[in-house]
C-alpha cells in the first residue's frame, strides 16, 4: 500500500532549529505590512490626501492634533464601553430568553432580525429628543447595535447542546434554568466569546454613528467636524485610534477567554 | 459622436436642481452633442474629490469649500467655471419665540445647534466677525441633520446653522407656524460670500473645452427655464424622486431662485459669471472663518473661459 | 411495601415518530424497593431505552412507567445514573463534574455552599475507591476510557440516590479493576438502602452483583425471562470460581443463545 | 428522599388538549404585539411625527408612496443580497485561512477587529471615487460590514473542533484542508448558520447605510431623501421594508439552517 | 523480511508538558508484518497512549517509533483505528461515517466519485458483517452504543488498511455478538495481508485472536511481558472451551494480578 513502498531509511528526528515566536510577532509584522500597503496604495493610486491620506500623514495628525484626539477617544472609550457591557448582560439575557423556549424563538427572533436589519443612525434622533445629546444616545446606540451577535450565538449554543448532555442534568430532576446554567452557558462560551468580538467593533460603531449625529465630544464628532474642514488626516488619524480602542478591547477579550474557555481550544489544528 | 459626461449634484434630487434636470430632459445637453449622466450628491462637500479625481468630470458644489480644498492641495486638478449661487443662503434659523430676531446681536447668550458639516456652520467665525457679535454667552451644540430642526422645534436649542431655505421648509413640516421662523442670512449682514458652482475635472476640460462649453450653454438653458416655469422644474424633480410633494418643491426651488440665482447681479450681468474682485475678497473672509494658508487666488479658483456670451446668459 | 419502586408495563417506546426505530415493544419489568436488577441482553435491544425510560428521561409512546407510586412524566429526582458513555462535561474538572448532582439534587443543593469541604471530601473519598486518587483536578479529557468510566460511576454515586440506574459501568475497565469495583458496588448495596438496577454484557457480573437477572430479547426488547440468583449475601469473590456460579452463568448463556436464536 | 416522600395516587396520562399551534402563531402574535406598543408608546409620549411617527401613519404612508417604496426595495435586496453573498464566501475563506495556522490567527484577528470597529460610512467615499456612485459601492459596503461575524464564528468553529474528532481524520493520513472540509465546516455549520442571520442583517445596513451617501436608488436613498424632507412617516416605512426584507431573508437562511443542521439541533429543551 | 512493521523503542510520552502525566515510559515493542498482536493491561495504563504512538497521532517525548520503515513524525497513512470511544460524525449518517475513510486515503479517493455504488455496496455489507444492516441510513446519535461500536469497527476496515489498530472493539457487545465478531477479524486475518494490533480486557478475546499477548503495567505503562500464543491457527470458537486455552486464560490472569500487585 502507498506509502510503505518508499523504504526510506530510518530518518533521525528532527532537531528544533533556533526558533522565532512567529505567534506573538505575527500581529505586529502584519500590522507593519499593512501600513506598508497603505503607504505604497495612497502613493500609487494618486488619491489626493483629502480621499486617502498616506500613514505618514495620519501619523503627523495624530501627533498635531494628540490633545484632542486624546480627550475624545477617552469619551468614546467610555461610551462604548458602557454600551458593550449592557450588550454583554442583555445579550445573555435574551439570548438564555430565546433559548427557553421554541414559541419565544418563533415570535422574538424574527422581530430581532427585522429591528436589526434597521440602520441605528436612523433611531439616533428618536434618543437624542427623548435623552438630549451627548453620553446617553451613544451608550444605547452602541448598545443596540451590539446586543444581537451576542444573542444569536447565545441562543445557537443553547439550541445545539447534545442531548447526550442535556441529559446528565436531567436525569437529576434538573429544572430548565439549570440546565442553562450549567450545561448551556459554559458550553457556549466559546461563541459567546467569538460574538464579543463580533460585538465590541459594532459598539464601536454604534457610539461614533451617535456622536456623529449628536454629541458635542468623541472620536464621531472629531472626525465629522475634522471632515468638513478637509482635514481628512484627522478622520484617518480618528479611525485609526478607533481601531486601536477595538483591538484593545479585543486583547483584554482574548485574554478574558483564553482563562475561561481553554477547554475548548484543544484542537492541534491550527499550528 | 457623443461626449459622456458624469456629473455629481450637490444634494439629492430637489427643487433646487430643476436647473441640471430640465437642461436634460428639455434636451439640451443633447443638442450638445452630451450624453450626461446626472448623479445625486452628498452634501456640496463631498462632490468635490468626486471631481478632482475624475471619478466625475464635472460637479455642483461649494465654492468655498472648493477654496479651501485647494488652499489644502494646489495641485488639484479641480476648478469652478460657472457660477449657479450668487448669493449662498448660509444662516442661522432662529425663532422669534425664543428670542432670536432680524438683528444678529440677538444671537448672544443662545444655544444654537451646529452639525459639523453643515457649510453655514463653517462661515460662523467670518460671521460673528463682520456682524460683530460677542459669542462668549454662546453655546455651540453639535447635532446632526436629522435632528437639527426637531431640536429647534422642540425648543432645545434657540437657532440652527443652515441653509435657509431648507431650514425654513423643513420647521414647517415640524410645526413651527411661519411667522416664528426667522432667518438670519449672512450674506445680509457683511458676509459676501459666493455659493455653489458648477466645477470641471481640468483634466477633462483640457481635452474636451468644447463639451464642456457646450454643457455650460445648455446648462444656462436649463436654469433659464427652471426660473421661467418653477412648476415645470419641480415636475422634473419629482419625475426622479416620486416621493416628494410637488408643492413643497415647487416652494423650495422659488425660493432657491428668488434668493441665490436670481440676484440683482444676475439680473445685470448674466447668469454664470462672477465678479473677480468679490471673489477675491471672499477668500480674504474665508481666511478668518477657513484658516485659509494663502495658496490659492481668485484664479486659481474661477475659469471663465467656458461660459456662453453673457447674453445666452440673461434669465427670464 | 406493597408495591415495587418502578414498575414497568406494557410498554412501548418508538425513537423518531411514528416511523421511527420501535425500541422496546410490551415490555414489563418490576423492581422490588432494595431490589438489585441485572439487565442482559443482545447489543442494540433496549437496555439504554428501559434505563432512560426508568429514569423519565423518555416518556413511552403507550403503556405506564411508575416510580415511586407516581406515573413517570418528566426524570424523576431520586435516581443516580451512571451513562453508558461517560458524558462528563468537558468544561469541568473531574471533581467538579462529581460534584454536579450536589448542585442540582435539592436534598443538597442548599447545603452545599456552606457544606462545601464535606462535600469535596467525599467526592475524593469516592474518586479513591475507584482508583482514582488524585486525578480529581485533571479534566474529563485528560483521563483514559476506561478512568472517565469510573468517574462517571462516582457522579452517579455522590448523592446518594434511592435509585441507581448503572448502564455498563464497566465496560471499558480490566478484569481486576472490574472486580474491585464489584466489591464497591455489593457493599454499598450491602450497606444502604439503595436500589440497583445494573445492564451489563458480563454474565458473571450480573450473577455476581444481582437479586434478579432479567433476559431481554432482540430488538424490539421485552423481557424473555427472569431469573432469581440464590446465591445468599454477602457474597465474596471467591463465588466466581464456585460450580454453582458458574453453572449458572452457562445456563443464562445457553438461554440467550436459544432466545437469539429465535429472534 | 423528598419527592418520593408524597406517596400520589398513580396519575393518568394527561390528555392532549385541543391544541394550538403556538410555535406557528407566535411570530405573528409577537408582531401585533410590537405594533401594538408602537402605536400606544407613540401616542402616550407625545413625540412629534417628525420623530417618532405611529404605525398607523406610518402604514399610510406606505401605501400612498407604495411605487417608489416597492422600486427602492428591490434595489436595496439586490445590492444586499450580492455582497452578503459575497461576504459568505470571503467569510468562508477567510475564517479557514485564520483556522490554518495560529500566526494567521494572531495577525490577522487583531486587524480585523480594528477594521470592523471603523464605521463603514467613513469609507463610502473613497469607494465612490473608484466605483462611482450605485450599486457598487452598496454592494461593497455591504460585504465589508457583514463579512466579519461570518470569519469570526467559522474561525471558533475550527478553533474548537475536539481532537478526538480531528484524530479520526489525522489518523488517515488526511491533509489539514481535508480536516478543514470534512470536519471543521460540518461542525461549526450552527454557527455558521448563526452568523449569516447577523451578516444579513449587518449587509442591510451596510447597503442602505451607502446608499444615503451615494445612490440614485434604494431604501438608503429614498430614506435620505424623505428625511431631508421631513417626511418622517415614509422614513420609518422605509425602515419597516428593510425589517421585512430582513425577516425574509432570515426565513430563507432558517430553511435552509433547517435542512442542513438538523444534527445540530437536537436538544430537547427548547420546548 | 528483516525489520518488524512496527518498531516501538524506549519511548517516554508525557501528556500536557514537562509536569503532565507519563502515560508510558520505556517502551519496547516489535510488531512484525502479518502478526496479530493483542494489548492487555490495567485500566489507565496507556494502552491507547500505545495506539495513538504507533500511529502518529502523539510524537513521543523520547525514544523512536518507527512505522513500515520510516520513523514516525506525523500521523501514518497505512492504518485503520477503531477508537476506543466510538467518535462518528453526528452530521453524517453511519454510512457516510463508514465511507469516510474512503474520501481521505490517497489510494481510494480519486476512485470514489467513479465506483460510488460499488464502494457504497462494500461498506453495506460490512455493516451486514456486523450485524448492523439497514442501519446505515441512520444517524449515529440514533444507534445504541454497542451499534455505534461496531459501526467505528466497520470504518476501521472499509479502506482495508495495511495495519489495523483496534482499541477495544468489542467493549460494549454482550458476548453473542463478540464472538461473532471475534471470528470477522480472525478471517480478515487469515485472508488479507493485515498486520493487526487489538487493546482488549478480555482475556479470552486476546488468547483466541492473537499471535502474541502483550501485557502493560500500570502507569507509567510499559510492556512486563510477552506470551505467544501456541494455538494452531485457523481457530474455531470451541478452542475457547478446551482446557488448554482457559489454562492460558489462567495463566495470562494470573501474571496481572501479580503485576498489579507489584506496581
Ligand atoms: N436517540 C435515538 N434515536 C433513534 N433511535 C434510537 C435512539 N437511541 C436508541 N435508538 C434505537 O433503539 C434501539 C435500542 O437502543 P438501546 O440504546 O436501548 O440499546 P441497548 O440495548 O442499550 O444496546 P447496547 O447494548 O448496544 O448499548 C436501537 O435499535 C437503536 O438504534
Ligand atoms: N489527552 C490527555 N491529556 C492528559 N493525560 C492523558 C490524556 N490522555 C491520556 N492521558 C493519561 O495517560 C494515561 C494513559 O492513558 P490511556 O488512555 O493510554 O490509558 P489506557 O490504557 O487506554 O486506559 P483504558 O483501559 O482505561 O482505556 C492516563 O493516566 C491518562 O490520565
Ligand atoms: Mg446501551
Ligand atoms: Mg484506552
Amino acid at each position: 500500500m502507498s506509502s510503505t513502498e518508499t523504504r526510506t531509511p530510518v530518518a533521525a528526528a528532527p532537531k528544533p532549529a533556533l526558533k522565532i515566536n512567529w505567534v506573538r510577532l505575527s500581529p505586529v509584522l502584519y500590522t507593519i505590512g499593512l501600513f506598508v500597503i497603505w503607504e505604497l496604495g495612497a502613493r500609487i493610486s494618486g488619491l489626493p490626501h483629502t480621499i486617502l491620506p498616506t500613514p505618514t500623514r495620519v501619523f503627523e495628525a495624530i501627533f498635531q492634533y494628540w490633545s484632542p484626539i486624546w480627550k475624545n477617544s477617552v469619551q468614546t472609550l467610555y461610551t462604548t464601553v458602557l454600551g458593550f457591557l449592557i450588550a454583554i448582560v442583555a445579550g445573555l439575557g435574551i439570548g438564555l430568553f430565546i433559548g427557553w423556549s421554541k414559541t419565544i424563538y418563533a415570535g422574538l427572533y424574527p422581530i430581532m432580525v427585522g429591528f436589526n436589519a434597521i440602520p441605528k443612525v436612523a433611531l439616533v434622533p428618536i434618543l437624542v429628543i427623548w435623552f438630549g445629546i451627548g453620553t446617553v444616545p451613544a451608550v444605547l446606540t452602541a448598545f443596540l447595535i451590539s446586543f444581537f451577535p451576542i444573542v444569536v450565538n447565545v441562543a445557537t449554543g443553547l439550541a445545539t447542546i447534545e442531548p447526550e448532555t442535556e441529559d446528565v442534568l436531567r436525569a437529576l430532576g434538573a429544572k430548565k434554568l439549570d440546565i442553562m446554567l450549567k450545561v448551556g452557558i459554559p458550553r457556549s462560551m466559546p461563541y459567546f466569546f467569538g460574538s464579543l468580538k463580533v460585538a465590541i467593533t459594532l459598539a464601536f460603531v454604534g457610539s461614533v454613528v451617535s456622536e456623529t449625529v449628536a454629541s458635542n465630544s468623541g472620536l464621531g464628532q472629531m472626525m465629522a467636524s475634522a471632515q468638513s474642514n478637509f482635514n481628512v488626516p484627522l478622520v484617518f488619524a480618528g479611525l485609526l485610534m478607533l481601531a486601536v480602542e477595538g483591538i484593545a478591547m479585543y486583547a483584554l477579550m482574548a485574554w478574558i477567554e483564553k482563562r475561561m474557555t481553554g477547554w475548548a481550544h484543544r484542537s492541534t489544528m491550527s499550528n | 459622436a457623443q461626449t459622456d459626461i458624469k456629473l455629481t449634484l450637490d444634494w439629492r434630487f430637489e427643487g433646487p436642481a430643476a436647473g441640471f434636470l430640465l437642461a436634460q430632459d428639455n434636451g439640451y445637453f443633447a443638442d450638445e452633442g452630451l450624453n450626461v449622466t446626472i448623479d445625486v450628491g452628498n452634501g456640496s462637500v463631498e462632490a468635490i474629490p468626486r471631481v478632482a479625481t475624475g471619478a466625475y468630470q464635472l460637479g455642483f458644489g461649494d465654492i468655498n469649500s472648493l477654496i479651501k480644498f485647494l488652499d489644502e492641495d494646489p495641485s488639484q486638478p479641480v476648478k469652478a467655471v460657472m457660477m449657479v449661487y450668487d448669493k449662498p443662503v448660509f444662516s442661522v434659523v432662529g425663532r422669534r419665540s425664543l428670542g432670536i430676531t432680524e438683528d444678529p446681536k440677538s444671537l448672544e447668550g443662545k444655544k444654537l445647534g451646529a452639525p459639523p458639516p453643515d457649510g453655514a456652520f463653517a462661515q460662523w467665525p467670518a460671521f460673528k466677525e463682520v456682524a460683530g457679535i460677542d459669542d462668549s454667552a454662546i453655546t455651540l451644540e453639535s447635532i446632526g441633520f436629522p435632528v437639527r430642526e426637531p431640536m429647534l422645534a422642540s425648543g432645545d436649542v434657540d437657532g440652527v446653522f443652515g441653509f435657509a431655505f431648507s431650514v425654513i421648509l423643513n420647521l414647517k413640516a415640524n410645526g413651527v407656524p411661519e411667522d416664528d421662523i426667522v432667518p438670519l442670512l449672512f450674506a445680509d449682514h457683511g458676509l459676501n460670500l459666493y455659493g455653489n458652482a458648477i466645477m470641471v475635472n481640468e483634466a477633462f476640460a483640457e481635452e474636451n473645452p468644447e463639451a464642456v462649453k457646450g454643457f455650460l450653454r445648455a446648462l444656462a438653458k436649463g436654469f433659464a427655464d427652471a426660473v421661467a416655469d418653477p412648476g415645470a422644474g419641480a415636475a422634473a424633480v419629482l419625475a426622479r424622486n416620486e416621493i416628494l410633494d410637488i408643492n413643497t418643491e415647487t416652494e423650495r426651488l422659488e425660493m432657491a431662485n428668488e434668493m441665490n440665482i436670481k440676484t440683482p447681479y444676475v439680473v445685470e450681468n448674466g447668469f454664470g459669471g462672477i465678479d473677480e474682485a468679490r471673489l477675491a475678497a471672499s477668500i480674504e473672509t474665508l481666511k478668518i472663518s477657513m484658516g485659509l494658508q494663502g495658496n490659492v487666488t481668485a484664479a486659481d479658483i474661477f475659469d471663465a473661459q467656458f461660459l456662453p456670451p453673457a447674453e445666452e446668459r440673461m434669465l427670464p | 411495601m406493597a408495591s415495587p419502586l418502578v414498575s414497568i408495563e406494557n410498554v412501548d417506546m418508538r425513537y423518531g415518530g411514528p416511523d421511527g426505530t420501535l425500541a422496546v415493544s410490551g415490555l414489563n419489568l418490576k423492581i422490588q424497593r432494595g431490589e438489585f436488577v441485572a439487565v442482559v441482553g443482545p447489543s442494540g435491544c433496549g437496555k439504554s431505552t428501559l434505563m432512560k425510560l426508568t429514569t423519565g428521561l423518555h416518556i413511552p409512546q403507550s403503556g405506564s412507567v411508575v416510580v415511586a407510586n407516581s406515573q413517570v412524566t418528566k426524570p424523576v429526582s431520586i435516581v443516580g445514573m451512571a451513562f453508558q458513555n461517560p458524558t462528563m462535561l468537558p468544561w469541568r474538572t473531574t471533581l467538579e463534574n462529581i460534584l454536579l448532582p450536589l448542585e442540582i439534587v435539592e436534598r443538597h443543593r442548599h447545603r452545599l455552599r456552606a457544606h462545601k469541604a464535606e462535600y469535596v471530601a467525599k467526592a475524593e473519598k469516592l474518586l479513591e475507591t475507584v482508583g482514582l486518587k488524585g486525578f480529581g483536578e485533571k479534566f474529563p479529557w485528560q483521563l483514559s476510557g476506561g478512568m472517565q468510566q469510573r468517574a462517571n460511576l462516582c457522579r452517579a454515586l455522590i448523592h446518594e440516590p434511592e435509585l441507581l440506574m448503572l448502564d455498563e459501568p464497566f465496560g471499558a475497565l480490566d478484569a481486576f479493576t472490574r472486580e474491585e469495583l464489584w466489591c464497591v458496588i455489593r457493599d454499598l448495596h450491602a450497606t444502604q438502602d439503595v436500589t440497583i438496577a445494573l445492564v451489563t454484557h458480563d454474565l458473571r457480573e450480573s450473577v455476581f452483583l444481582a437479586d434478579k437477572v432479567v433476559v431481554m430479547s432482540a430488538r424490539p426488547g421485552r423481557i424473555i425471562s427472569e431469573h432469581v440468583v440464590p446465591f445468599a449475601r454477602p457474597r465474596q469473590l471467591e463465588l466466581l470460581y464456585e460450580p454453582a456460579f458458574n453453572e449458572m452463568v452457562q445456563k443464562l448463556h445457553g438461554e440467550i443463545a436459544t432466545a437469539r436464536a429465535a429472534a
